[in-house]
């Protein structure tokens, strides 16, 4: 039972979804810049595409590591999204599943660091150092954003969350609303978007971490990026939202709720420039985390 | 044809390189991503790293310097990898084939699949050389 | 300073450094001088007369090299070229690049096209040129002749 | 820290062109830079031997495709500096049409790719689609999107017909709101500002002593233009402002150029509506013995072209140097103690022009070499051998 949920819905399910998501956000992307944007199926038709190419893997890097990082990074997002999926449709999930996803995380973050320094070139290891720099900018916040649920819900439990959502989303308090820019901020910086692209940044250091994979290696990195894709957003609905809901009209909601943070996502990246890793840091350390400290206290007095 | 050539021929990612150009041919395949030209229509997309490349636009007229870096560049490539041939320089090097710089033409040097001629090339021109290169990979030319 | 007091400075300060003074016309002078005032001259009109450097154009003319340096004191919308003449055989001159950051690339490169040896020059390497062009064959000189054998000079298309 | 040496290049997404900066960096900082150039060095000279001084516009245009206007304009300059001749009214006017039209898509250009540079995509796209607008306006005046073949010694090629007239105007100024949006949403972005503010700053004394030109000189406060230093074409017949700001970090650079692109409009729209009638073209009569200098500021600096005659159909000796050769240098100056980041952002602010700066086109008529296989070019080649041993042979 639970490989089927592993490989239905973690693995899936949420590669599908993933994909879609970004063929929403390249679409978004062009019809802000007066484009017509890629075809539906574009994602999907790159997957099978770079799985079919030649993987080189270059003379300086260490092999086990430069390949088995993608991978790592794919676990840990199946991992999430398959206890994301039980906890929404099937089953409780366990006493502090809150806890395990928000590490489990920084499994993507932390296949990119590795892969980083793994490929043996000076711009893939700048790029995983300014990886590294950025989720410690980005972990204090985020977590603290996430508390404001917990703390509203008073449950770890992730069934506990969705739970106490029946009566009124958590995205109607004042708490909750500034919890959700401190998020989807976040968020960002874990995409690796404009303005937080900083690691990736394609015009400083060529895809920093990503240089020199080709072929299935770079496959994977891009679906594990199109599965957080999905998966960041999923999470903050089940966090704020009350999380998914099949029924009748909430469907709908659901969708708009769904393509609504992602189009705030596509946006930002759309309207913004890049930041310096220093702006960065003392962006989401300085305003992020006393807006987010301020959420839980109000969080604490029940507003 | 198999699903990885029709997946590649779908999603080509090119990658751009000037052997010593005038610049113009390069800025015409630039401006086949805006707004008028848009090639993300058909997947395409310009990528940074040659790692990620299934294309390359070459142009200019292959000058010494270059040459050799080209070469290096050729054997980084992942196979399946396509070469378009931008401009008048890279044909036939054009002004430049008595230049003291530019001993070699670019097709003995790497093999070509596709020139698009012209001084620059415009966009359409672009465009119609890869739907031609498109064409003749997938057997339809 | 209007343009004859200019003039007259620049004969006055070096009168024994010229050699042939050319005023071409209001916007053009030209001046001929010894190839060892080009420092004291070059730095002089470029700082005290506030002239900005333009270029310096290397010209093989046998038994000569002739570089002119041209400079343009804005204000006045005046172009002075300083011309020297070297001797071909052992092209040599002093470098102006340590004085005045401007003059380093042109000096590195019309060493290396021209062959004109600049003493002093703080980066005298290579600008333009691959790093396996022979030595002593320079582009730009008269006789310079073809030396790569593999070169292919067919008209193909 | 430890140094690591960061390349950028030969071939990197920052750049269209081939160029290979090596930084030393300790962690973030860059401590040092070295530049190597070479990678787009064509030798334009030794091919372009025996070209005779009207053709030779079609190699200089070739040095540089942004800059396919500056170059032939400063060369037919420096000719007309060599031979005594009167270029008209109207040809002075339609080439500050086809000058200033290149400025504006050149600097749309550079803020669609330092947009780019930045991440920030959606301003490479509006910029770009804004210049098509521009595009087009020189394809109906010239024939072409680039290399516009307007130019020869003594006038202009082409002449602009009257019924263009109103369409071109109409195309300039449907851009004029989109592009006075852009310069807003550029110049008042705070992540903007908190990114290009203070960085890469060329000081005053060293943009002099850099001798830098254009755009960069003018963001560091140096008043350096030669359309107003040394007038010419129709650039005294209307009121126009030279944008000089005092900061020299990127921030101002882009202001300059943002700016420029507004007068570029004004003299543009100006130069069209008032066209003086009367010929395009002179004739050369003679050849003089001589030399000659042209300069003209293009997009990114003066291009300066000097000439020398020795009274054949052909120069002996024609230098170029492009506005970047002493703009690149800058660089240096400008990246120490700055980061990796801002590293690409400062060297787009110099708008660096690698063909242009490599150019190196000399042309020469002792060579042995035929410019083109056509039996044409040989013919007339040999003609003008013959007549010159007849005179005396050089």
């Amino acid at each position: 039972m639970t490989f089927i949920y592993l490989v239905v819905f973690g693995f899936a399910a949420t590669a599908v979804l993933g994909l879609i998501t970004s063929w929403i956000d390249r679409k978004v992307t062009a019809r802000v810049q007066y484009r017509v944007g890629p075809p539906f199926l574009q994602p999907f038709i790159d997957l099978v595409k770079l799985l079919g190419k030649e993987t080189v893997i270059p003379s300086g890097a260490s092999r086990g590591v430069f390949l088995s990082a993608p991978l790592l990074g794919l676990t840990g997002v199946i991992v999430v999204s398959t206890i994301l999926w039980v906890n929404q449709f099937f089953a409780e999930g366990f006493a502090g599943d809150w806890i395990v996803i928000i590490y489990l995380l920084a499994i993507p973050s932390l296949s990119l660091i590795i892969a980083g320094f793994a490929s043996g070139n000076p711009l893939a290891s700048l790029g995983a150092s300014r990886e590294m720099k950025l989720v410690i900018a980005y972990e204090l916040p985020f977590i603290l954003a996430l508390l404001v649920p917990v703390i509203s819900a008073n449950s770890i439990r992730i069934s506990g969350i969705l739970e106490a959502q029946t009566t009124g989303i958590f995205a109607g308090s004042i708490s909750g609303i500034l919890a959700i820019i401190v998020a989807i901020l976040c968020v960002q910086a874990k995409l690796a978007f404009v303005p937080f692209d900083i690691p990736e940044a394609e015009t400083e250091i060529v895809e920093g971490p990503l240089v020199e994979y080709s072929g299935p290696g770079l496959a994977i990195f891009k679906l594990m990026k199109n599965m957080l894709f999905f998966v960041l957003p999923f999470f903050l609905i089940i966090l704020f939202f009350g999380g998914l809901r099949l029924d009748g009209i909430n469907l709908l909601w659901t969708i708009l709720e769904y393509v609504g943070i992602v189009a705030i996502i596509t946006v930002i990246r759309n309207t913004n420039p890049r930041v310096r890793i220093d702006q960065a840091v003392r962006f989401f350390w300085g305003p992020m985390t006393l807006i987010a400290a301020v959420a839980v206290i109000l969080a604490l007095n029940g507003l | 044809m198999s699903l990885k050539l029709k997946a590649l021929l779908k999603s080509p990612w090119v990658f751009h390189l000037s052997t010593g150009s005038c610049n113009n041919c390069d800025i015409e395949t630039l401006d086949c991503l805006t707004p008028r030209f848009d090639i993300e229509r058909f997947g395409m997309l310009l990528v940074g790293s040659i790692k990620h490349a299934d294309v390359l636009l070459v142009s200019g007229s292959c000058n010494r310097m270059s040459v050799e870096r080209l070469k290096v560049l050729w054997d980084q490539v992942p196979k399946p990898c396509l070469v378009v041939a931008i401009g008048t320089c890279t044909g036939s090097r054009g002004l430049f084939i008595d230049s003291y710089n530019c001993p070699v033409p670019l097709d003995k040097i790497i093999p070509v699949d596709v020139y698009i001629p012209g001084c620059p090339p415009k966009p359409e021109a672009i465009i119609a050389g890869a739907v031609k290169l498109i064409q003749k990979v997938g057997g339809t030319l | 300073m209007t343009r004859d007091e200019v003039l007259q400075d620049l004969r006055e300060r070096f009168g024994e450094d010229i050699l042939e003074f050319t005023d071409k016309s209001p916007t053009r002078v030209y001046i001929e001088i010894k190839p060892e005032s080009i420092v004291r001259m070059g730095t002089y009109i470029f700082r005290n007369l506030g002239a900005r450097f333009n270029i310096a154009s290397g010209t093989d003319m046998p038994p000569v090299i002739e570089i002119l340096y041209h400079f343009i004191i804005e204000d006045l919308n005046l172009l002075v070229s300083l011309r020297v003449k070297l001797d071909r055989e052992n092209p040599e001159i002093a470098s102006l690049a340590k004085e005045i950051e401007a003059f380093n690339w042109i000096e590195r490169e019309i060493s290396e096209l021209l062959g004109v040896t600049f003493t002093g020059h703080p980066d005298p390497r290579r600008l333009l040129l691959a790093d396996n062009w022979p030595e002593s064959v320079y582009p730009l000189r008269q006789d310079y002749v073809e030396w790569d054998e593999t070169a292919d000079r067919t008209r193909g298309v | 820290m430890g140094k690591t040496i960061i390349p950028i290049g030969p071939y990197h997404p920052l750049q269209e062109e081939p160029e290979f900066f090596t930084l030393t960096v300790e962690g973030e900082t860059v401590v040092d830079i070295d530049m190597r150039m070479g990678y787009n060095h064509r030798g334009i000279e030794k091919l372009s031997e025996g070209m005779v001084f009207e053709n030779s516009t079609f190699v200089v245009e070739r040095i540089c495709g942004i800059c396919s206007t500056s170059h032939p304009y400063a060369y037919t300059r420096a000719v007309e500096d060599v031979f005594p001749m009167e270029v008209s009214m109207r040809a002075k006017y339609i080439r500050t049409i086809i000058a200033e039209g290149e400025r504006i898509h050149s600097h749309l250009l550079w803020l669609g790719l330092a947009g780019h540079f930045l991440g920030y995509n959606t301003v490479y796209m509006w910029a770009w689609k804004l210049r098509e607008e521009i595009l087009d306006v020189m394809e109906i005046l010239s024939g072409n999107r680039n290399n516009y073949a307007m130019f020869k010694p003594g006038g202009v090629r082409r002449d602009i017909r009257a019924e263009d007239i109103p369409i071109c105007l109409k195309k300039i100024d449907s851009i004029v709101p989109t592009l006075i949006m852009l310069k807003k949403a550029v110049l008042d972005d705070p992540v903007l500002h908190a990114r290009l503010k203070g960085v890469g700053v060329l000081s005053y004394q060293d943009a002099i002593d850099f001798s830098a030109l254009g755009p960069t000189s003018r963001a560091s406060g140096v008043a350096r233009d030669v359309r107003k230093d040394s007038p010419y074409g129709a650039y005294q017949e209307m009121d126009w402002n030279m944008i000089v700001t005092q900061n020299g970090d990127v921030f101002d650079k882009a202001v300059v150029r943002i700016l420029e692109t507004v007068e570029s409009i004004n003299i543009t729209k100006y130069c069209l509506e008032n066209l003086p009638d009367g010929e395009i073209d002179a004739n050369i009569k003679d050849v003089p013995v001589g030399e000659g200098i042209g300069h003209i500021e293009a997009p990114r600096g003066e291009t300066f072209h000097y000439v020398k005659s020795d009274g054949t159909n052909r120069p002996v000796r024609h230098k170029v140097r492009a506005p970047t050769f002493m703009n690149l240098p800058t660089y240096k100056a400008t990246i120490v103690g700055q980061t990796i980041s801002d590293a690409t952002i400062i060297l787009a602010a110099i708008d660096p022009c690698y063909c242009c700066t490599e150019r190196v086109a000399v042309k020469d008529d002792r060579g042995r070499m035929l410019y083109n296989g056509q039996d044409l070019v040989r013919l007339s080649r040999e003609k003008t051998e013959k007549m010159r041993q007849r005179m005396g042979g050089k």
